[in-house]
């Protein structure tokens, strides 16, 4: 049975220039161009009211679907309300939202828990079963907590004495996860696990850790995200560097087209599409990437055949509770 | 020669709004836009419908509201930086007290409560301490914003209520075209650009930025007129602030980050000085208008927002320059 | 009574003896700020933490030379921020295509520089007033940066000496300290002693008079422009060494805390005053604000609010000493 | 209401003092400005205010204008004691003041300005911007002032600035008028109105309180003159019991033999300026002249006449759109102040504070300016030697300052001026531009730059002055070149020059 195809897409993005969504971008393009439409993306850039005022242009336009990375979840309700009057479907990706029809996203709780649990398994082999862990956080999304809640709750799992040492804020950028690790390394450095809600943290307390000429022995660093280049480098060059947890974010743009050609079929969509993530150890990244110079290329089988979980073990709003 | 927001040349015609409307260092601006209208509806053909522009409008609306009272501070000499964090603070008390009590207009009532406060701290801090407005109102910004973080956790407050009220505060448009934030703006200016120009209290605060002591020789009592328009600022942000919650249907501690930058660029694209005492409420506002369409415009033609920063940049750049050079002409 | 008044008008007199150092009231604010915070946190006088804070502060006192020198010849830069991100970027992207620091290092000033030179341009030839010019500049350097590389640019050269200049040690000193403390020797040298300095302050001071005695006032800011453009340079080659790559997500909000430090020095909007001393301090406040902080394990939010009260409370106390030796 | 500001008064009694000010102490940090002064007015009376600069003539209007709080002593009006603790207080109590520096809002149009201390209103509260502009009107014509109220004030000349402040303090009900210097920068002409003016006010039955450095029209005008000297009540006296030699005696406390010395006897030497055809886009037309060393020469032309733009353009301050200037034979790149400072030429500006004055900056600081470079060795300045000339020049100019880091901005317009003019000596020129270089300068510190620009041309300089007063124009110059709407029309030898001839040149 065919599916009619819509002619164009609209996303409106968090924030562009982050080379996450440049990957979650990548995925829908590709996609979109597999199926023959377009998508057009317009930037946020962080900005809540102008993701609204986006979303609206979008619609002025005459999109067909709407695709939608909030820059907040609870601000686009009432873009929400307003899509519905008019008839527009839209597509969630990242977080749940009152009022939503469907959601694309990975679980960020699942995503850190099970890359607690390798870590922890780590700790266990090499180093001497204590797990003491400074989480550079970014308290400003609900997603990025999710994350470190995931991975203290999945660590504790092999090591139950595990501690968060240092529960940080680094902004999610790489300056200032160092300035506050260096900072946080200098009020008590008894430290053995880095855990960064993405590349930018994990990389930047990892710098702090170095720059307060501290060996790398008994550390391990754990990073998230894995959508650049950043921590393959890592990877390759620092011994400490041992867990990335991958989220595909291409992967994620794979399914949120697909999602909204459903929708704009009027076919029957699940709420809440999973996608699927797992952490990397080691060389296992080479499993679902390969780098040619600066360009990386996903190796689709591999990841389609990661299988995701059909409800995430916790979400934001769990955390309200 | 640069043409005086007071009494211009032209003698006997009575200060009716055609004459407000078409002073000279207005025109530019006025040939600016229409330039940036133009140039989008031949290079893009979504650009030039009833509903885009409305839409632009409604967009332009809080900037435009916050505009009008930062450039009024502006004239008095002074600066406000302030709003950014504003937005977002006043939005608390709006949506705690609306989540409470179910009424619309106490939480309006609570908003513009905190608005008024952080007005007079400002104020004070500024007109009455001497504390140079520019570290007052950075100090307020960071400390507004850090309240905020603190007092949500870093979470967004949900409306819970969902007031129809409130929902169509924001998003709703008269007879299904215009934006109801467009009107309140539109009507603000109005009201302020005649306080402006034809109440002693906007003659004072031009007085006040032209020269404040000066206007201390003339009985002025500069320290509260200065103390009034950061009030003023405070307020207009804080019905910004109401409107953004509107559109976006709760508190969000990130709202308004990085919004001073955008009003203080747009509002001196209009032509208000930064050393006080020169330019007009029309100006900022056309200032606003042309930053805006300038965005949705460069959206339309699906420019990376790379190239939309990089353009922008340039066009600022060039656009105060000119009006320099014109400036300069004898 | 009569026994009570002697001493207190003698120790009032001592005070305003020593109230006549402008710098007074930072002084006071930090000698509370270290005795205050290493009481509830003796970690604060560690080592590690003493050279943590002092590495942080050396990034922001670096620029922070050249913004003071803007700041006195009466104009602003606002774009530091996002050319230190970019220039970060050049610095390593350079380095890795020729496997030379100097290289690397020579093209991060080049490139700085140009954006100071630009800026330099923009203000005093078009006229623009510097706040909305650099802020245009902060624009074009913030798409520029994503449009040269949208992520972090690795560090594949692999050289030490490329790693030294941000993490190496010279004894027990930080190299980025020591380039920050000679940078600052230089920089107040010239500022308080040399001819070009006391050009600026006439240039903010009052520029028409400036040009009339034969000053080349817009060449006076324009090398001010430079000049801050090159320390940014500086500073991105550092922060690139510190972070092992180029990320052109720095920077972000580093404007504002440079220009906070200065102002909280005591230097002038309007032109014309101000001291790198009085800079220094500024720095040390705002860094040791933010570090005990975080020593103290207090919520981070208050990295907001604490810099801004202290800046206004700061400033207020300078103009009420002021006020007091002007009786 | 406001169109019969210029009727009599009758609720005023002529027998009461207007305003009597006892033991006024005022002290500024390191100054005494005022200490213990006493000053009584009468309604109807012209009461003159004189001393040397920095005597602390500006600091008593402020008082009693409300802008600085006294120290010391009691002000009472009309009989009643009274605290003018702000501007707002003396403008109720009826207290109008023509301040020293201008003090208008250069945006606004001429007629609001006249308005600015209470704007006629309509019956919503609103501004009658009509009735401004027709009694702003009504208000010219009746003191004979020709300037159109709905100019921009910034635009016009300091002279009509001035003439605008001056009805300004006409414009509502006044019981005391208090002019600080308000002809410094009039045309005779102008002087004349005002005199008229004034002689209406006082028939009126206002006090008027008169401050000047110009002896004649102290004479012409007042019926009192109260000196002050270094912040002391010296003398109150009649003015007729006062001769010019008298009255300068009780200001400075010393004779002046000759106000014009002329020490020089040689003739001139040889060219130093010559500026051929110069012309600027916006007044000056086709100016040739030559200025040779050891002269003055000096320019005069009524007000708008181009001088100060002619001198601006010489110095390369403002652009010109063609013409040639040499100093000593080198042509001067145009628009270039950099190379004509070094070249030897340098302007003493009309408007000290915008051009001048660095204001918070300290004395040092602004007399060592354009010499600084001669301090420097290998780029860093030599502080000591610095110091040591600026003293020796704060020495010999008997420049009245605290110390060399009091901001210059807490000296008095004379002492300004003094440092300004030492900014150049210092420096070391071949030909030196001074615009108005007497305006709001006592017959003391006159006399001194007068000797000092005479030992100067003296001294090989080429002096070229630019002035509006005839007697200084006449005493110092040995060439007079007169201005008109931007050309040169005719130059004087010393011997030719007689005021008549200038006049007539002058309105060609
Ligand atoms: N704001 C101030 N701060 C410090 N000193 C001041 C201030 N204003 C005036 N003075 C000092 O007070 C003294 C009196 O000054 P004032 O301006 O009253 O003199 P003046 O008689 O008006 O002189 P002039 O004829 O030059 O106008 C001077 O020594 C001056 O330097
Ligand atoms: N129409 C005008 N608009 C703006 N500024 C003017 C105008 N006319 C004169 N000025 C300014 O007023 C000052 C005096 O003008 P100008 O040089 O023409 O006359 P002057 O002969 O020097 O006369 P005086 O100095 O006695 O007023 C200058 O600074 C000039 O720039
Ligand atoms: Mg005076
Ligand atoms: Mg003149």
């Amino acid at each position: 049975f065919a599916e009619k195809m819509p002619k164009k897409v609209g996303y409106v993005v968090n924030y562009a220039t982050h080379e996450w969504y440049q990957n979650v971008i990548k995925g829908m393009k590709d996609r979109a161009a597999q199926l023959g439409f377009e998508v057009e993306v317009k930037d946020a850039n962080l900005d809540a009211a102008k993701q609204i005022a986006a979303a609206e242009d979008f619609m002025s336009q005459g999109v067909d679907v709407l695709i939608i990375t909030p820059v907040n979840e609870d601000a686009v309700v009432p873009l929400l309300r307003r899509a519905k009057q008019e008839n527009m479907p839209i597509v969630l990706e990242g977080n749940p939202v009152k009022g939503m029809t469907t959601l694309v996203a990975i679980c960020d709780y699942d995503t850190g828990y099970h890359a607690g649990v390798e870590a922890g398994k780590y700790a266990k082999e090499h180093l001497g079963g204590k797990a003491k862990v400074m989480n550079v956080g970014l308290p400003l999304l609900s997603a990025t907590v999710l994350r470190s809640n995931g991975f203290m709750d999945g660590i504790k799992t092999e090591v139950p004495d595990a501690v968060m040492v240092h529960d940080l804020d680094g902004g999610g950028n790489p300056d200032r996860s160092f300035e506050v690790s260096a900072a946080a390394l200098a009020q008590n450095g008894d430290v053995n696990v880095i855990y960064g809600i993405n590349d930018s943290s994990s990389l930047g307390g990892l710098q702090a850790w170095k720059a307060a000429g501290k060996s790398q022995d008994d550390l391990l660093v754990v990073g998230t995200g894995g959508e650049g280049l950043a921590f393959i480098n890592a990877i390759e060059k620092e011994p400490s560097y041992k867990i990335e947890a991958a989220m595909f974010p291409e992967k994620v743009g794979f399914t949120a087209i697909d999602a909204a050609v459903k929708l704009y079929n009027k076919e029957e969509v699940p709420s809440w599409i999973v996608s699927p993530t797992t952490p990397m150890l080691g060389d296992g990244w080479k499993k679902y990437y390969s780098v040619d110079g600066n360009v990386r290329t996903i190796n689709w089988d591999a990841v389609n055949a990661v299988k995701a979980p059909d409800k995430c073990m916790k979400t934001a709003a769990d955390l309200k509770k | 020669m640069p043409q005086s927001p007071s009494l211009s040349a032209s003698g006997s015609a009575s200060p009716g709004l055609a004459r407000i409307l078409f002073r000279r260092s207005e025109i530019g601006l006025v040939v600016a836009l229409l330039a940036v209208i133009l140039f989008f509806a031949l290079a893009s053909d979504t650009f030039l419908t009833v509903r885009n522009l409305t839409n632009v409008l409604g967009q332009a609306s809080l900037a435009m509201i916050a505009g009008v009272g930062v450039a009024i501070v502006f004239i008095s000499g002074e600066v406000d930086v302030s709003v950014g964090s504003l937005v977002a603070a006043v939005a608390i008390p709006l949506i705690t007290v609306m989540n409470a009590t179910e009424s619309l207009a106490l939480g309006i009532a609570a908003a513009l409560a905190l608005g008024l406060c952080v007005g007079i701290v400002n104020g004070f801090l500024a007109a009455y301490l001497g504390i140079n407005s520019l570290i007052t109102t950075l100090g307020t910004l960071f400390i507004l914003r850090g309240g905020v973080y603190l007092y949500t956790g870093q979470k967004a407050i949900p409306d819970d209520v969902m007031l129809e009220s409130f929902f169509q505060l924001g998003n709703g448009r008269l007879f299904e075209v215009v934006p109801y934030p467009a009107l309140i703006a539109f009507a603000l200016l109005l009201v302020f650009a005649y306080v402006m120009r034809h109440r002693t209290f906007g003659r004072k605060v031009y007085a006040v930025g032209g020269n404040p002591e000066v206007a201390r020789l003339a009985g002025y009592d500069v320290k509260r007129v200065k103390f009034t328009c950061f009030i003023i600022s405070s307020l207009l942000a804080t019905v910004s602030g109401i409107l953004l919650a509107s559109r976006l249907g709760s508190a969000v501690h990130v709202a308004g980050l990085g919004f001073e930058f955008q009003v203080v660029a747009a509002v001196v694209l209009g032509g208000v000085s930064l050393s006080g005492g020169v330019g007009s409420l029309f100006g900022a506002a056309l200032g606003v208008l042309i930053l805006s369409f300038l965005s949705n415009g460069l959206g339309m033609l699906d420019l990376a927002t790379e190239w939309q920063l990089v353009i922008t940049g340039f066009i600022i750049i060039a656009a105060v320059g000119f009006d320099e050079w014109k400036r300069r002409q004898p | 009574m009569t026994t009570d008044t002697l001493p207190a008008r003698k120790r009032g007199v001592s005070l305003s003896a020593l109230t006549d150092n402008s710098q007074i009231v930072l002084i006071g604010l930090l000698a509370v700020l270290c005795i205050g915070i290493s009481l509830a946190a003796p970690q604060f006088y560690s080592p590690d933490n003493a050279i943590a804070i002092l590495r942080q502060c050396a990034l922001v006192l670096i620029v922070a030379v050249g913004m003071t020198m803007l700041l006195v010849a009466g104009e602003v830069d606002l774009s530091v921020g996002a050319s230190l991100a970019f220039t970060g970027c050049v610095a390593m992207d350079v380095t890795n295509r020729t496997h030379s620091v100097v290289l690397g290092a020579l093209a991060a000033l080049a490139f700085s520089g140009a954006v100071g030179l630009f800026n330099g341009l923009v203000v005093t030839r078009l006229k623009i007033n510097s706040l909305i010019a650099t802020i245009a500049t902060m624009m074009i350097l913030q798409g520029g940066v994503y449009l040269y590389t949208r992520e972090a640019v690795q560090n594949h050269h692999l050289l030490d000496a490329f790693t030294a200049i941000g993490a190496g040690y010279v004894g027990p000193v930080p190299i980025p300290v020591i380039i920050a403390a000679v940078i600052f020797a230089v920089g107040y040298v010239t500022l308080r002693f040399t001819l070009f300095g006391r050009y600026l302050y006439a240039v903010g001071a009052n520029l028409r008079a400036a040009r009339l005695s034969g000053l080349r006032a817009e060449r006076l800011k324009l090398l001010a422009f430079v000049i801050t453009g090159l320390l940014v340079g500086v500073a991105g080659l550092i922060l690139a060494s510190l972070m092992n790559a180029g990320q052109p997500t720095a920077g972000r909000g580093f404007e504002l805390t440079v220009i906070a430090a200065v102002i909280l020095g005591g230097t002038s909007l309007a032109g014309g005053r101000g001291t790198l001393f009085g800079t220094l301090l500024g720095v040390l406040v705002l860094k040791i604000v933010d570090n005990g902080i975080i020593i103290l394990r207090w919520n981070q939010d208050l990295q907001m609010v604490v810099p801004g009260l202290v800046i206004i409370l700061a400033t207020w106390l300078d103009i009420v000493r002021r006020r007091n030796d002007a009786r | 209401m406001h169109a019969e500001t210029l009727t009599r008064n009758e609720a005023i009694p002529l027998d009461v003092p207007a305003l009597a000010m006892r033991g006024i102490g005022k002290r500024f940090p390191g100054v005494v400005a005022l200490d213990g002064v006493d000053l009584t007015l009468m309604p109807g009376k012209v009461h003159a205010l004189m001393g040397e600069n920095g005597a602390g003539k500006s600091t008593l209007i402020k008082i009693l204008a409300g802008v600085y709080g006294k120290d010391s002593g009691t002000i009472a009006i009309g009989g009643v004691e009274t605290e003018l603790k702000t501007p707002r207080d003396a403008l109720k109590k009826g207290i109008k003041v023509v301040f020293q520096e201008i003090a208008l809002i250069s945006e606004f149009t001429v007629a609001e300005n006249i308005f600015l201390e209470e704007y006629p209103r309509r019956a919503d509260g609103s501004i009658a911007w009509k009735t401004i502009r027709a009694e702003a009107k009504a208000l010219f014509d009746r003191i004979g002032f020709a300037v159109d109220p709905a100019a921009r004030t910034g635009d016009l000349p300091v002279s009509q600035q001035q003439m605008v402040e001056i009805a300004r303090a006409l414009a509502h009900e006044a019981k005391i008028v208090v002019m600080d210097e308000p002809t410094s920068s009039l045309t005779p002409k102008e002087v004349e109105l005002l005199f008229v003016v004034i002689r209406r006010l006082t028939a009126l039955g206002i006090a008027v309180v008169y401050v000047s450095h110009k002896l004649d029209e102290v004479f012409e005008i007042s019926d009192t003159v109260t000196v002050l000297r270094d912040g002391r009540h010296i003398s109150t006296k009649p003015i007729g019991e006062h001769t010019h030699d008298s009255l300068i005696h009780d200001m400075i406390g010393r004779r002046i033999e000759n106000l014009f010395p002329r020490s020089r006897t040689g003739s001139a030497g040889k060219v130093a300026l010559s500026v051929e055809g110069l012309s600027t886009d916006t007044k000056l037309k086709d100016v040739s002249f030559e200025a040779r060393a050891g002269e003055v020469l000096g320019f005069f032309g009524l007000m708008g006449a181009g001088r100060t733009e002619l001198a601006k353009a010489i110095v390369g301050y403002d652009p010109i759109r063609t013409g040639r200037i040499t100093i000593d034979g080198t042509a001067l790149k145009p628009h270039d102040t950099r190379t004509a400072v070094s070249l030897g030429i340098g302007l003493l500006t009309e408007d000290r504070k915008l051009e001048g004055l660095m204001l918070e900056l300290p004395v040092q600081q602004n007399m060592s300016l354009a010499a600084l470079s001669s301090f420097a060795k290998a780029g860093f300045v030599d502080e000591g030697s610095e110091r040591s000339a600026v003293q020796s020049f704060v020495d010999r100019f008997r420049v009245k300052t605290p110390s060399l880091f009091q901001p210059i901005k807490n000296l008095s317009g004379g002492n300004q001026q003094k440092v300004l003019l030492a900014r150049w000596l210092m420096r070391g020129l071949k030909v030196i531009v001074v615009d108005e270089p007497t305006r709001g300068i006592d017959v003391g510190a006159k006399s001194e730059i007068f000797a000092l620009i005479d030992r100067l041309a003296g001294e090989g300089l080429a002096v070229i002055m630019m002035t509006s007063e005839m007697p200084e124009l006449l005493g110092l110059s040995d060439r007079i070149a007169v201005m008109a709407e931007g050309r040169l029309t005719a130059t004087f030898s010393r011997e030719e020059a007689t005021q008549e001839r200038i006049l007539n040149a002058a309105i060609a």
